[in-house]
């Protein structure tokens, strides 16, 4: 009788098996159509990295001292800078990342003794070639700036 | 010119322009319809980019298959290979002839319309097994020899469940059959037999649970594999059209063709009747394709074989027996 | 007495004296360690496997005077992991445990692959992850940049 | 008990591909199947397609600098391997954790567990052809990436902890989120049981299928939810606790007969467990105390010697074996995976089943690729 019995409860499952879909028919949507509407993004996120617009120097505070190029797991930053004259602190020219292999881990951030890098809020990022992605972060800001 | 207007032949050229019309449209709607009903059950919301709530969006799709090259394989077989998917398309038109829209909108009432439907709807399992084999790919060549068991195994209950039906009507006329549901359908006559029928009439047109054919998660694409451009395009309509004559055949055998329940028509026309109660039962063919995982290929064949077929010989014997005593 | 007490029993009778060391402190993560010489690892691995341990995982490590690998092995049982450590030169050809334990199968071909320490009589002598004509064993310390190349005394005082 | 097969005539048996373009394979994998028909003689997986040489970039990194490789190993647990990782580490040169950071990283951890049972839940079913499950598990799993992804900053590769607590602390909203995210996956739960787990066709296909026999998981090394279906209650979290783990009160889900059955059941509960322990740890959670012990330097050096820290990831107990020289790059950095042992079972599973069968299997032992080939 069991046979019977297998049958009967199968068929019941099968049935509520269907209930718990076609109650999902009238519910709202879950997906956000993203080109329409865009979802914000959480506090933490962490874009690619961009150097930070001081208040009061009214540029960034890199002074090409090499700690986050020596911190990257991957080996993607490169730094130059150069000293006015003796005197005053060695100031950074070019600050080149690939974007491409960066794995944004966020060691160049924590290591950087001025803060002045930070993670962007940008994720759109798109280029023509892989080279494209391999960027002076000066002259973006100097571009973001003007 | 007038008699020949008036004549039997410019009556068949007619039909068969609308029902060539009406099944690739028919066919084009059902696509967008699986795919918003799959939407809205899964929570998302299924096309809406290409027309007016995604209408035209399979129109876009037919041209791009049809943009699309035809790849045939170095290796298949190059005279089976093309003509697999016309052989597919080809025999779903046919049973468009019969199927009885409204009382006078029938293009051929034949004496035996319900025969015809079924011969030429097992002809369809041929050419999966042809498209199959000429692609020369083991996934195609699995996925045929498992449509042709399936399909053997599941025609033989869903022709007991009809033969009830038609033993009550003792006619293969669907015009006859209609009329003889006028005061109370079938359905509530021959409850097991319909059930039967649309189990069977999912297996038949390998719908999920039972598309073992051509089951993505194993077989990749199954016997279509190897086809692309509108050739996958023709497979593709084949099978939504085979569910529109499937559940057509359905609503006539059981559920009262153009009549409305209990014998009042509440003056809606015969048609929207028709048109109405097959999209419901379209509906309900989706909806279990998209709730119920897929039933394994030995587990398929005892469903047929040790569980299908006896009770449809029962529900066979029965009628019989109550038709006697009557 | 749990399993890993008969096992311990057992090995130390099977073992020359001093071999075995206990670790009670569970402080880097094994209950004991059992120095075994190359002829005794099949012999120690059967008396494992009937202690109905099972082989954990298999470490080889690239010293500049010796070779090593190291059989993690653990039982179902609270804080019960311990390992085994076979010394062999680096070319010597050590005896396959895939008799015993038939998780050894792939862990040795993996060993094999990347560290280059032969097995005898292994079922299955292909790479399993690297590509099948790869001639190169990329953990052996001489390929690629050198970190550092160490002798094991210095590690293991 | 699948059918057992005669042996089968030379001639009969050909090969089949699967892989590694194949829709259910969980990752690239390649498994050249030897069929008699549709009946399995003969498995043999070939792997190495996502080989990155983890292992080779742990001996010229730092620590510190290896923390972004463990998360991109198992990448459906990133946060639990980031963890283990980082008390391998702590524990090898004895640092100490503050409390709220301790249970800020089992919070998260088991988040992340939670996660990755959801994906396999719904890829599983998606294997076995039902499609919607897959959109509904994936629908809760959105909600925990967006409560990590509030915390930690990214969805999948976290490279959250730092040696000594983690690197941003929590606030109060990330604790409202993760409360109501679990009474919501709690009222879930009887949905999924109704849609798939009484479902008879889901019961057929997985009753029976795949069996694990204890001494088989034993002689292959199997841990986790695979080896609990089997009936032997062996978790890393109560054998060898670690972090707070012996704070908690969970029990071990364990199944009977070791079939694909048991191991979704198994699966289902432990992810009722790791509710309990996040509720737990949610009420015990102290408010003030840093989130990190500030005093580690970068370049961290362990004393000479080694450290074999095992823990337990979603997929089954995973270790680091790290051996160091004082410098401040670890000699050697092996890495013991539960994928590696779970597929290999497979290959004494396979024999005598279905095709249709080896994807149901292959789904219901949960393996990832990418963590196999490292």
């Amino acid at each position: 009788m069991g046979y019977w019995k297998e049958i009967v409860e199968g068929g019941w499952s099968l049935v509520e098996g269907m209930r718990v879909t076609v109650r999902r028919l009238w519910r709202p949507v879950v997906t956000v159509q993203y080109p329409r509407k865009q979802l914000n993004l959480s506090p933490a996120y962490r874009g690619h990295i961009e150097l930070r617009l001081f208040a009061d120097t009214g540029t960034h505070k890199c002074i090409a001292c090499g700690a986050c190029q020596r911190a990257c797991p991957s080996h993607v930053i490169r730094v130059q800078g150069i000293k006015p004259h003796m005197k005053s602190p060695k100031k950074a020219t070019h600050y080149f990342i690939d974007f491409s292999r960066c794995s944004l881990c966020g060691l160049c951030v924590e290591t950087c003794p001025t803060q002045t890098l930070q993670y962007s809020r940008e994720y759109e990022l798109e280029g023509d070639s892989r080279w494209s992605s391999v960027v002076d972060l000066i002259a973006r800001q100097e571009q973001s700036r003007s | 010119m007038g008699s020949f207007m008036a004549s039997e032949w410019f009556r068949l050229i007619v039909g068969l322009v609308i029902v060539l019309a009406f099944s690739q449209l028919n066919a084009l709607f059902l696509v967008w319809l699986e795919r918003k009903v799959a939407g809205h059950i899964q929570l998302r919301i299924g096309p809406k980019e290409v027309g007016p709530f995604g209408l035209l969006q399979t129109i876009a799709d037919g041209i791009k298959l049809v943009g699309k090259e035809l790849i045939t394989p170095r290796s298949a077989d190059n005279k089976l290979f093309p003509v697999a998917p016309v052989l597919v398309f080809m025999p779903v038109l046919v049973g468009f002839l019969v199927l009885p829209f409204a009382p006078h909108l029938i293009i051929r009432d034949m004496n035996v319309g319900v025969l015809l439907i079924f011969a030429f709807s097992a002809f369809t399992v041929l050419a999966i097994l042809a498209g199959g084999w000429s692609s020369n790919n083991k996934y195609a060549l699995l996925g045929a020899i498992r449509s042709v068991a399936q399909n053997v195994a599941y025609e033989i209950p869903l022709l007991l469940a009809v033969l009830s039906v038609v033993l009550m009507v003792n006619s293969l006329q669907f015009s006859e059959i209609v009329k003889a549901q006028g005061r109370v359908w079938f359905v509530f006559v021959q409850p097991v037999a319909a059930l039967i029928y649309l189990i069977c009439a999912t297996a038949e047109t390998n719908r999920a649970p039972f598309d073992i054919p051509e089951a993505e998660s194993e077989l990749v694409a199954g016997f279509h594999t190897e086809f692309s451009g509108m050739r996958f395009g023709l497979f593709f309509l084949a099978e939504y059209t085979n569910m529109f004559i499937v559940s057509a055949v359905a609503t006539s055998l059981f559920f009262g063709g153009w009549q409305g329940p209990f014998g009042f028509d509440l003056g809606i026309p015969g048609i929207v009747w028709f048109l109405a109660k097959t999209y419901v039962l379209i509906f309900v063919i989706m909806w279990v394709r998209w709730t119920f995982p897929r039933l394994r290929f030995d587990q398929l064949m005892n469903l047929s074989w040790k569980f299908m077929i006896p009770l449809s010989l029962a529900n066979l014997i029965v009628t019989a027996i109550v038709l006697k005593l009557i | 007495m749990g399993k890993k007490e008969l096992i311990l029993q057992k090995l130390r009778e099977m073992l020359p004296e001093g071999a075995v060391i206990q670790h009670d402190a569970y402080t880097s993560g094994v209950a004991f360690v059992a120095r075994v010489p190359v002829s005794g690892i099949v012999e120690a691995a059967e008396v494992c496997d009937r202690g109905g341990a099972y082989l954990e995982s298999m470490t080889g490590l690239d010293f500049e005077d010796t070779a090593e690998i190291v059989y993690h092995m653990n039982v179902y049982e609270p804080k019960s992991r311990f390992s085994l450590r076979v010394l062999f030169p680096h070319d010597e050809k050590i005896p396959t445990l895939s008799g015993i334990f038939s998780s050894a199968v792939w862990l040795e071909r993996e060993v094999r692959e990347f560290l280059g320490f032969d097995f005898l009589d292994h079922p299955d002598p292909r790479n399993l992850l690297l590509p099948e004509d790869a001639d190169f064993h990329p953990l052996r310390k001489t390929f690629g940049k050198i970190a550092a190349y160490r002798k094991r005394e210095e590690i293991y005082a | 008990m699948p059918k057992p097969i005669a042996p089968p005539a030379v001639d009969r048996v050909y090969t089949l591909n699967l892989g590694p373009q194949h829709p259910s394979t969980h990752g690239v994998l390649r498994v050249l199947l030897d069929l008699d028909g549709e009946f399995i003689v003969k498995a043999d997986p070939v792997l190495g397609y996502g080989h990155r040489g983890h292992e080779k970039m742990g001996e010229n990194r730092t620590y510190k600098q290896f923390m972004p490789n463990t998360s991109r190993m198992d990448y459906l647990s990133g946060l639990l391997f980031n963890h283990g990782f980082a008390l391998a580490v702590e524990k090898f040169a004895g640092i100490d954790v503050p409390l709220r950071a301790k249970y800020i990283r089992t919070i998260c951890a088991e988040l992340n567990r939670i996660s990755s049972h959801l994906l396999w839940f719904g890829t599983y079913v998606m294997d076995l052809g039902g499609f919607t499950p897959f959109l509904y598990a994936f629908d809760d799993r959105e909600n925990i990436l967006d409560i990590l992804d509030r915390v930690t900053g990214s969805r999948l590769t976290y490279s959250y902890c730092r040696f000594g607590g983690v690197c941003q602390d929590v606030d109060e909203t990330f604790l409202e989120m993760t409360k109501t995210f679990i009474d919501r996956l709690r009222s879930r739960f009887s949905d999924y049981h109704n849609l798939v787990t009484k479902n008879i066709i889901f019961i057929h296909r997985t009753r029976n299928v795949g069996v694990i026999h204890p001494e088989q998981a034993r002689q292959f090394g199997v841990t986790g939810p695979n080896l609990r279906a089997c009936g032997i209650p062996f978790d890393v979290r109560k054998m060898e606790p670690y972090e707070l783990y012996d704070q908690f009160d969970f029990e071990i889900p364990t199944g009977t007969n070791g079939d694909a059955l048991d191991r979704y059941n198994v699966r289902l509960e432990e992810m009722e467990q790791s509710c309990r322990i996040i509720e737990q740890a949610l009420a015990r959670m102290p408010k003030g105390g840093g989130y990190l012990n500030r005093s580690v330097s970068s370049r961290l050096t362990p004393p000479k010697g080694e450290v074999y820290f095992a823990f337990e990831s979603a997929r089954g107990l995973t270790a680091y074996y790290l051996v160091s020289d004082g410098s401040p790059h670890p000699y050697r950095c092996h890495i013991r995976v539960p994928s590696f042992s779970n597929l290999h079972v497979l290959v004494d599973v396979l024999r005598g089943t279905m095709v249709a069968d080896a994807i149901s299997i292959l789904g219901s032992i949960d393996v990832v690729i990418p963590e196999i080939d490292r």
